[in-house]
This record gives structure tokens, C-alpha cells and sequence, in this order.
């Protein structure tokens, strides 16, 4: 354990050493992802499901769809609430116990590219307008962190909103009865915003960026685009800055990176863009 | 829960509701060394369960006066992912799993050389992915892969299995409507070299006799899952070895 | 303080000496219990309460009856609950906070063995089916530690539950107003399943284990029975193996001494068998 | 707590509710070291309140930074069993409580010879079982038995009642109907043997004149709470003598 | 920070040499407050609000007024609650989390001097009985602390009491709905009580302790008077002990400093006593 | 939220809802070192914001192994208020809370010399007294602010300022209606010595070229704001040096 930091500053000296060179440490140019693995309706029980390896990293999103009450200020509209759990079985850095900010952070950043474009048709999911609406849970369990768990968890949750299949109900306005029919229907969604997540690493910008460039990362920065070339949300994480080129670089980077991801996702899931 | 009107648990024919006859395990597979970080890991899937376990450690213990002069501390976090069950589960421990984690780790602990590593944390992580039913007998089953995966030392493997009463009958290995509808769950862990019994609990309602039929149904189950942890230990092994030749 | 790993061996060799010649620490037999004390409704603001004496081990249980909501799949039974709380005034180890596995572990052993016998009849505790139906709580608060807290919580809690008294209550079905009355009737109580727990030290299995024994002995096992012959919950505790012999042997101990242990709670309760 | 219509605390004889007069304490039973594992404890049946206080200590602190190095650090912890009281109280410290063990913890402190057990804590542990009014000042006096049964060193027994306005009249003791009903409640504790002040509180409304002669009539009961204290640790001490003449 | 066990030994001896000569260590007399500045209405989107001066200590109170269920033993009154933030920018002793003993004794005792002398009068807050009340909420920020918070706040709280607009509601009986009105109205407030502290410091008794004071006191008292001469909450306070003749000077001299205190808020404020 | 019918947040005179221009700033005032205890503070109205901002440290860090050996840790707490916003907020952190503490941390972080001070924690709580949308540009500015006046070394200021897109126009700085009911807010920090942008984020539906628009708005924006934090400094040593002068 105590050879930790000594390894950790090996580290750091060869992953920068490389990138002046132009080269990343597993290989990978500045612009490359790793390798992507998506499987959907992994999980039975959910109404909607996807893993995703992104190199080493694993992580699992479920769809779970109740019934609920609309919030006050949106009677009109169906509920989505996006949350994350770091389990300890993933890294030796997370601890049990309830979302830390790295975990609400994921999730916020995630659910804001999701409800930003209008991915989901929420409009789409009231029963009674005010007072009975579609309740969406997105809940992602990290099974294994090997860095940009955005992006992952990003590729996850719409994969399995874009093949989840929810029970079609009757809802008897004279008795306020709801009957759960036998026949499903697919959620509406609309929009397929991906985020791109880029490390700043001794001033060089590099996508998707593995658990050994985050630890010696002095920034971060992600910008999440949909298929209608449209910004759903940006979010600068970490410590460190970035110039104005910088930005643009990484909002450009992004754009092109989320089409190429979106092509990848769609014929996983074995769609069309909706 | 209600049972549905005129459900039979095990038909004219001695076939129960998945087809499976009274003595027989759902379809059981086993993958060990699976996850990157974790020191050792195991997929079990078990009928509809999906489990993933985890063990990292030995390590340093942290708050340091958790620890133990004379050996290691066993810790084990038994969770399940909200989208587990059919109704969402609120992430965090509630009670009955707080309940599980303690018993999986009286069933891991005899099996483990705990004071091989005195003053360090060995810590075991089982997370349901999804759950139909014998949860715990297929976590303990994962754990004990996950363990032996992380180089351990382990006096023997843990095997669980559990068995019940449905429509009047003891049975072997029952899944969600049979664990629903049924009269009793006994789920049993052992570890097969010295036939010892690591985990022994009981839900439900049985004569004596009932009761130990029942046990004894449920350790001949273990020992069935035993031997297909050795299996999925060999091929893990037979793997490596064969990459290691591979690389020469 | 220092000296406390140091007593513990000496006690360890001591208790472990005796047994081989077949002695408890105690004096007593391998199957003999403590001597047992029962005093009920002793806390007049419970509808229903218990204090056990088991050697110097003391638990108060009460009965608390309240209306509520019934579980959506269990619409046609009352609700019945069991929370045990380890305060720090019983024990040296117990620390404040909320129930931790111990307590847990202790709450859900007895509220098996009770539930799966079905020893208090939840079906005639319902007022209107799927609306409202009366809540039992069973909170057992351990005063004094000295070993074998399950089967002292087993037996406090039947004989709170068996000597509890609830008001009646009058339902309006057209106002939907609910009228306590002054009269008072006892709970629906059919079986009486008492928890028998039996530690394993040194390859001896002993019945009712003092804090001195629980402190060097290898496992645990507890077999609850009610008065018709049946097990209701079975569950071996803490590390440790079990041999099936001592499985046996537990099983078939236990019908005897769940049997005895009731015939003395019935009495002191002044009752027969429901 | 709106009033049942034609309650009256006070009857046209000068009775309260309980039949007591307007200067009677409720009936006050003590005994001390009865538990097993307390270093000290007592219980006190006060009314039909029922309280049982152990005490711990002085004993190694956890944090550790909570110690102080030049005396003794006093934790008081008073708690409501769930069934203690009408309705169901749920489990675990509410405001109410936590208000409590504070100001309980202050009428004990200036009794205790703190500084000659530096670097060490005092846990008092107070358990309401049965609460009917004036639990605190219950409390308070089965504590400092507790205090006393464990041997720590005290410059004074606490002694502790409260008087209260009922009626239009300031009398001794509230139980709970008056409490819920009265106007107005004082607890007081006091160290007798100088007559110092160690809780005071008032809940209610009332003048200054009403306030002092209410101040002044809870010292007078908690006087002759002293009293019941002193016997009840003169029965114990008596009770141990004999036992200890009784083997020899 | 090794040095302030001994600057503290320094500070005390200070101050009880200055008080044996009749002095405080900032010059006032033993019954003189601090410079007390009040301001109100300063939230805007808070129903009352006032910010508190008390020499160097802080407070910031904000009245809520919202809608909900009364208690079901107190059908016919409004819901008030009392809540104090000790928020850790107030002081290096401060630290997040929710309300510590401190927090939670400082609300009460506040809340108590104004409940029991029925200040607010809570039964003119009824909307339907037992159904729907107003419910206030009184939030004390602490901003600074110098010592003495309990009557800073106590003189917020009725500042922003006296102060505060509350929107006029309209019920419909038949549908049942609620109509928040454009009128605004003053809450309906008929006592104004202020609690007035005293330190005991080497056997001294000082009214508004400073910091300085409170780190040496021996122990603290609190008394509450309002303008009708009627006291509405004692507390003692922290370790210590107390002569009858000196609660009884802390009673006499808090109804002459209520007074004081009294007549400078409503100066404050604009007001008569209600 | 659902935007009420007819409102309209540019007229068409180009006006927004407060009678701003498009690029024009709220009224903002800035004051610093305004609390006793903190080691820096200062008050920031933005607006209908009001802000406050205390530093305490650097500082011994609890618990210890929060401690790091290379430099010292910043922690950063931004909170609001129970009565800043329109509905009352619970008490304590929620997740929005949470997120936001997180990337003003990181806003600021990159301005602080924080390896001068290792084994230390440097801690900046900011308070939200009440909200108007635009409250973390508002909370950077003011926790800026404060670590300058409590004497930390930083590189540069932090300034912030955020710009946003409501009816199909790219405006400075969103006040409450126009976030509620506008296309997207664009949070921004800078140091401006250098144009390091030190936070960033979006929440809305934005082109590539609106982004890229809002965002050198908001770096005009924070650097206006820069122009007024040097000024409220300025004008607190002035003070400062006038009372030196006054006292000699």
C-alpha cells in the first residue's frame, strides 16, 4: 500500500511522456474510444435494461416504470428520476453507504442530457394530467470501474430506454381503477443524446479517457449532443481549466465522437433513429 | 401473498410449475474471474438470479479499530440492485438484507484461514442483479467462488442450496412463485469435504420429520452445486494455463 | 482494559475444561435452562407487556396496537411488526444508534418463529379489507445482556402477546369514522412457538448459553416450536459449523425444552394452551 | 391538548385528580443495583412512571477526541422506550429527547468530581419504560443513585422534582392529566446539602410570584426525594452488609 | 492551535479579575446588552424576515407560511415550528449536519417563550378544523456567533413575526379548493415575549454573555418575559449551579431587560405592543 | 415549468423581463470581510441574490485521514437557506446541493496555491440567504472574494457569470423567470488573467454556435464581474489602511 503514490508518479511520467509523443498508454489515439460492448433486456424483470463494457469498465442500467403523481409544477408531464450507485464490488475506492457527490454528479449529468433534449416523451406518459402519471426510474449499478463512467452509463441508459417495453394500462375514470393490460408498448423516446467525456492531461485533450488518465487528469469536461446536432448539457468536472479553444475542440470532438457512438448504439439495439 | 386461485405448485404429473420434477436444480451456471478491480469475482446464474460477487483483500482495515490482532475481519455486503424484483427496491441495506449479510458471513467464515492476515479486512461483496428466489444459497455459491478466485486460502469451498415444502412435499431448490406459494424455504450451506453445515435457516412451517428431510434434500443440492464450482474453478485455471502457454 | 484479552483466555480454558468433563461453568446441565422469570403487564400504557428475567439476562417486551394500512398483497390480515432495540444500558458492547445486525438479526428470528406459525391470527385483526386493519408492534427492549437474548425475547414476546388486551373498536361503514370503545378483548393468539437456542463449544452443544459462553463458543443454532409439534423458523447463527447429527439433536432438544418452557409461561401467564 | 369538557383538576375539596393534595408527591418507590452489567444502576417508580438509569464509566472514550485531558467527559443519554407512553413513540432520539439528556447531563455535572478521571467518560443511561409527567425529574433522581451505586465520587446527591400551576394554583408533582391540562410545569433539581440549583425550567405561563413560589415548593419536594434516595442507598449498602456478614 | 488551552487559562483569568472589580472584559456593566441592530423584511421571498445585530453575533430569521394538516390532538390551531441552523460559516465550532443538542436547545427554548405565552395566535390559522391550517415556519440561520444566541434569535423571531405578510386564502367548502388572494395580510401576533440570558461567571451575574463570557461561564439562565409581565419559559443552562437569590435576581432584572429589549423592537419595527 | 400564457421575456423593444437589455448585468454589490469568526467572508447581492460567503483555514483537518501529505484539501459547502426560495427548502444538503459544492470546488480549486499549505483543509461554507436563479456564478464570486480576504494565496481571482438563451436569443445573465422559462443556462468561471475557464456547464437545448455564443458572453460577463470584486477589495484595504492611519 505504501508503494502507492511511488507508482502513482511512475505512472504519471509515462502516460505524459507518451502524450507528447502523441500517444496514449493503452495505445488508443487522442480521438479513440475503447472498445464498446452493449447487450439490452439483460435483466428480466426490468422493464428495460443494458450492459456496457467500455474497455474494462461495466456498468448495468435498469428501467424500472410505476405509477405515480406528477410533480406540482408539471401536471402535464411523466416522472424520470436517474440515479446511481457506486457499489464497493466495483473499485477499491468506493464505499458503501448512500450516493456520494461523485455518484450524483454522474447521475445529474447523465439525467440533464436525457431531459434537456426531450429524449423521452414525458408528455406522452400522463394518465390523469395532475394527479397520475408514468413513474421512470433509470438506476445504474457500476460494476466495474475502469474510468469515464459517463459515458458508459450514458450509452447504458439509452439503450435501455430505447428497448424497454412498459405494460400498457386502462385507467377506468368512473371507478379510478388501473388495470396493468398483458400487452407492452415501447417507451416513447424521441432523441438519443450521448455524452463524450474528454481528460485534460498535461495540456493535451484526449476522449474517453481510462482509470490510469483520470487519476493523473487536471481536468474534465463533458459535452452531450443529440442526433439533431443539439447540446442537451456540458458539464467541466474536477479541478484544473480549460482555454476557450479548448471547449471548442471538445464541443466539436464531441459532436462528431456521439454520432459515431449513436451508430454503434442503434445497431446494437438493432433501431433506427427514432 | 394470495395465492392466485387454482395455481398448483406441482402438477398430476409430479411436475412443478417450471417443469422441473421434485429433486431437481434449476439450470445453475458459473463464471469466475470476471470483473478487473476486484481481487476475485464470480457470476453465478442460478434459475432467473443473477449474481455478482466480489472480494477485495486481504487489506488494510479502515477505521483501524475495527481491526483484530489475531486475524482477519470477514466483512460481507449482501445488495440488491433496484431493479432486481419486480417491484423497485430502494437502494440501502434494509433489514432483511442487513440479516443476509450476517449469515453469509457465518456460512463463508469457518471456510476462510482468517488468521493467516491478522490486523487486515477481507471484504466480500454480493450483488443481486436479479432475484428469483435462493438468493442467498447462489450468493454464498458466487462468494465462495470469489473467494477462492482472490487466492484465499480456504480450508474447503462453501456450496448452497436450499429446499422447501410446496402442495405438501419437499422439494428442491424452489423459485419465486414456489418460495410465494410454498409452506417452507431451507436454505443450507456446507462445506463438502467434512460434510459441515456453515448455514441452516428455516422460514416457514414443518414437522420435524419435514424439517430434516428437508436439510438433508438441501445439502445432496449443495453438493451438486459443489461439484460445478470445482468445474467453473478448473476452467477458469484451465484458461489461465492455457493463456500462459499461449504468451510462451 | 489491556487485561481483557488475557481474561477471556483464562475463561475460554475454563469453560472448555469443564466441558469435557461434562460441567457447565455454571453448574448447570447441558440442557438445562436458567432459571426463568415471567411478570406481564407490567407497563399499564401497553396494551400488552412482558418482563423476562432468563439468569441475569432481562428483556421488557410491550405490545402496542395501532390501525393502519394492510400490505397491498396481503389486503385480508393485520400487520404485524417485531423491533428490537439493544440500548446501552443493558451491555458494555451496545452502542445508541438505530438497531444494528444483532438487533435486527434477534427482531427477525422471533418474529419468524411467531409469524410462521401464524400464532397471532392477523386475518380477524382486519376492519375494512385492503383499507384498514389494526398494526401490532412488539418492541422488545433488552435491559440487561447475560447471554441468549433470542430465547428470552421469544418468550417475552408470547407473553406479551398472549396476555395483551386491545380496545374494541366500532367501524361506521357509511361515515368511514372509527369509534374506540371501553371494552377491551385479547389479541387472537392460536400457537405459542417458543425459540430454543443451543451454542456450540468445543464440539459440545449446550442449551439457553450464558454471556460467558456466547463469548468462546464456536456457532449457534435456534429451533422455534409451537405446542403442535411444528418448527417455525430455524437458523444457525455466527460463524461456526453443525455437523447433521447436531442438527438432530438441536431439532429433537429443542420440542422438549420449547415444551417445558411453555407449560411454565402458560402457567405464569395463567392460561392454557389457545 | 384541548381539555375534556368539565375536567376539573382541582374538586371542591381541594383534591386533584389523583386524590392528592395540592403539596403531595405521587408515590415514589426506589431501588438500586439491580442490573448485571451497569458499573451502577437504579430504578425509580415515580407515579406511574417507570425508570431504569445505568451508568458506565469512567471508561475508555471512542472517539478519542473527545477526550479531555484534565477531566472526565459526562454523556447523558435519556430515552423513551416505544411503549411508554400512549402512542407508539418510535424509536430513537427525537428533539424532545436530545433537549433532555442536555439539560439533564448540566443538573448532573456540577455534582460529579469530574477531574479526578481524566481522559475518561461517565455514560449515564436513562430509560423511561413508563412515562406519565415528569419523567426528567425521574430521571434525574434515578441517575444520581446510579451515580452513586457505581461508586463515582460526588460532592452531593441530585435531587430533583417539579411543581407546576393547575387550576389557578401553583401545587407539587404534576402527573400527566395535569401536565396536559395545567397551566404551567417547573422542574427543579437541586444538591441538597447547599441548596444549589441544577435544572430549572419552566413550560407554561405564569407571574413572576407564581414562577418563585413555584421554584421554591419543587425544592421542598425535591428535599424529600433526598430523603427516599438516601434510605433507598442505605437499604442497599445495609442489604450488601448483611450479605457480606452472611458469608463469612 | 497548541496555544489556545493556554490563551483560553489567560482569557478566564482576565475576566474574573475584571468582574471581582465590577468590570466585563468589554467594558459593559453586568446588566448592560451588547449594540443591538435590527432589520426587517430583508428575504423578500420570505412571508416575514429580520436580521439581528447583537454586538458581534449574528442571527438571520425567515418566516415560511404554508398550508397543511394541524395535529390531531390540536384541531383548532395552526402548526408552528421552530428550526435553528448552527451553520458551520457562522463558526469555527460549527459543523454541518443536522441540528446538534445546541441547535435543537437554542430552538426550543426560543420556541417555547413564544408558544406557552401564546404569542402567535395560532387558532385564528385554521382554514377547516382539523383539516387544513396554516403552518409557519420559523428557520433561524445563525450567521455569526458572539456569544448569546438565544436571545438573538428571540428577538428575530418576533421581529420577523411582527413583520411578516402572509397571503389572504379563499376555501371553497364544496370543491374544496384552495385560492391563494393577492391580499396580503399581517399574521395575527398578540404577545411579543423575549427571552433575556444571564452568564454566571465566577459567581457573577452578567445578562447577554459575550463569546469570550460563555467560553468561562459556570452555567446559564434564560428567562422569558412578555409585555404582559408573565414569564413563558425558563431554562437553565450547561453545567453549574444556582442560589434561589440568584434565580430570583435573573427573574427580576430579565423583566426590567425585556422591557428595554421590548420597546427598542417595536421601535424597530414601526409598532405598537399588539 | 410551465411557462404562464402570454408571457413574453424579450418585448419588443428588446427588453427582458426586468427591463434589462440583452447583455446587460444585474445590479450586483459586493462587500468583503463582514463576519467576525471567518478567517475571510464577503456578501455578494446579485440581483435578488444574496450570498454569503466564509472561509475558514487553512486549518487542522478531521478527520485525519481526510489529510493530504502534498498539499492542503479544499471542501467546499454550498447551502441554502430554508426560507431563500419560494417553497420552503428542507434543512440540509440535497443532491442538487451536492452537485453544486462539487464543481464550485472545482471552480476554485485551480485558483489556490494549495500545495503551500499541506496536511491542512481549507474550508469555504457559502449561504444561500436567498435564490434567483444564478446563485453558484453569484457563490464563486463571493467565496472568491472571501479566500482573498482571508489572506489565501491564489494565482487570480475567481470570477463568475452565467449567460443563457430565452426566446431564441443568447442574453447575460437568466434572473428567475427567464431561467424558469428560458431555453438553456450556461453557468460560467474564470481566472481572467490568464482566460482559464474553471467551470462550465449547461443545462438547456442549444446548436453548437448558441453554446459556443453563451459562452464568451458569460466570459464578458464574469469579467465585468471581475472589474467589481477588485473594486469591493480595493475598497476594504482602503478602509482597512484608513483605520491604520486613523489609529496612529
Amino acid at each position: 500500500m505504501s508503494d502507492a503514490p511511488v507508482m502513482a508518479g511512475i505512472m504519471r511520467d509515462r502516460i505524459l511522456n507518451l502524450l507528447k509523443k502523441g500517444k496514449r498508454i493503452d495505445g488508443r489515439g487522442f480521438e479513440d474510444y475503447r472498445d464498446v460492448e452493449i447487450k439490452t433486456n439483460v435483466i428480466e424483470k426490468a422493464e428495460g435494461s443494458a450492459w456496457v463494457r467500455l474497455g474494462e469498465t461495466r456498468v448495468l442500467v435498469g428501467i424500472k416504470v410505476d405509477v405515480g403523481e406528477p410533480f406540482p409544477d408539471l401536471p402535464d408531464r411523466g416522472v424520470m428520476t436517474t440515479n446511481v450507485e457506486l457499489v464497493p464490488l466495483a473499485s477499491p475506492t468506493f464505499e458503501p453507504g448512500p450516493p456520494d457527490e461523485n455518484a450524483i454528479e454522474l447521475a445529474r449529468i447523465v439525467d440533464r442530457g436525457i431531459r434537456e433534449s426531450q429524449a423521452v416523451e414525458l408528455e406522452k406518459l400522463v394518465i390523469v394530467p395532475g394527479k397520475l402519471v408514468r413513474v421512470i426510474f433509470i438506476d445504474v449499478h457500476v460494476l466495474d470501474h475502469d474510468g469515464n463512467l459517463i459515458d458508459a452509463t450514458g450509452l447504458g441508459a439509452m439503450a435501455a430506454l430505447l428497448t424497454a417495453r412498459i405494460p400498457k394500462l386502462e385507467y377506468n375514470g368512473e371507478t379510478g381503477e388501473l388495470v396493468r393490460l398483458d400487452e407492452y408498448e415501447p417507451l416513447p423516446v424521441r432523441h438519443v443524446p450521448l455524452p463524450v467525456t474528454f481528460a485534460k492531461i498535461g495540456g493535451n485533450m484526449v476522449v474517453d479517457p481510462s482509470l490510469d488518465e483520470e487519476r493523473v487528469m487536471e481536468s474534465r469536461i463533458t459535452v452531450t449532443f443529440d442526433e439533431t446536432g443539439h447540446v442537451s448539457a456540458v458539464q467541466k468536472g474536477e479541478g484544473g481549466s480549460f482555454k476557450l479553444e479548448e471547449v471548442m475542440y471538445a464541443v466539436d470532438t464531441a459532436m462528431r465522437k456521439s454520432s459515431e457512438l449513436r451508430e454503434m448504439l442503434l445497431s446494437s439495439v438493432d433501431r433506427g433513429l427514432p | 401473498m394470495g395465492r392466485p386461485e387454482g395455481l398448483k405448485l406441482i402438477d398430476e404429473n409430479g411436475k412443478r410449475v417450471d417443469g422441473r420434477k421434485k429433486y431437481e436444480l434449476r439450470k445453475i451456471d458459473m463464471e469466475v474471474g470476471i470483473l478487473k478491480n476486484a481481487d476475485g469475482s464470480a457470476y453465478v446464474e442460478w434459475g432467473k438470479n443473477k449474481i455478482l460477487a466480489a472480494v477485495y483483500g486481504p487489506r488494510e482495515i479502515h477505521p483501524k479499530h475495527l481491526q483484530r490482532p489475531d486475524m482477519a475481519v470477514l466483512r460481507v455486503r449482501y445488495n440488491m440492485a433496484p431493479f432486481s424484483v419486480e417491484e423497485r427496491k430502494k437502494p440501502g441495506p434494509d433489514r432483511r438484507s442487513v440479516e443476509i449479510s450476517k449469515v453469509i458471513r457465518g456460512a463463508l467464515e469457518p471456510a476462510l484461514l482468517l488468521e493467516m492476515f491478522p490486523r487486515t479486512v477481507i471484504d466480500v461483496f454480493i450483488e443481486v442483479l436479479q432475484a428469483d428466489a435462493g438468493t442467498r444459497v447462489a450468493g454464498i455459491t458466487a462468494a465462495s467462488l470469489a473467494l477462492a478466485d482472490a487466492g484465499i486460502p480456504m480450508r474447503d469451498l462453501v456450496a448452497a442450496c436450499a429446499a422447501g415444502k410446496i402442495d405438501g412435499e419437499i422439494v428442491l431448490d424452489l423459485n419465486k412463485d414456489e418460495d410465494n406459494y410454498g409452506e417452507a424455504d431451507v436454505p443450507v450451506a456446507i462445506m463438502p469435504l467434512k460434510n459441515d453445515i456453515t448455514l441452516l435457516q428455516m422460514d416457514g412451517y414443518l414437522t420435524r420429520d419435514e424439517l430434516l428431510e428437508a436439510v438433508k434434500l438441501a445439502i445432496k443440492g449443495a453438493k451438486a452445486v459443489y461439484q460445478k464450482q470445482r468445474e467453473a474453478l478448473k476452467e477458469k485455471y484451465l484458461q489461465i494455463a492455457q493463456e500462459v502457454a499461449g504468451n510462451e
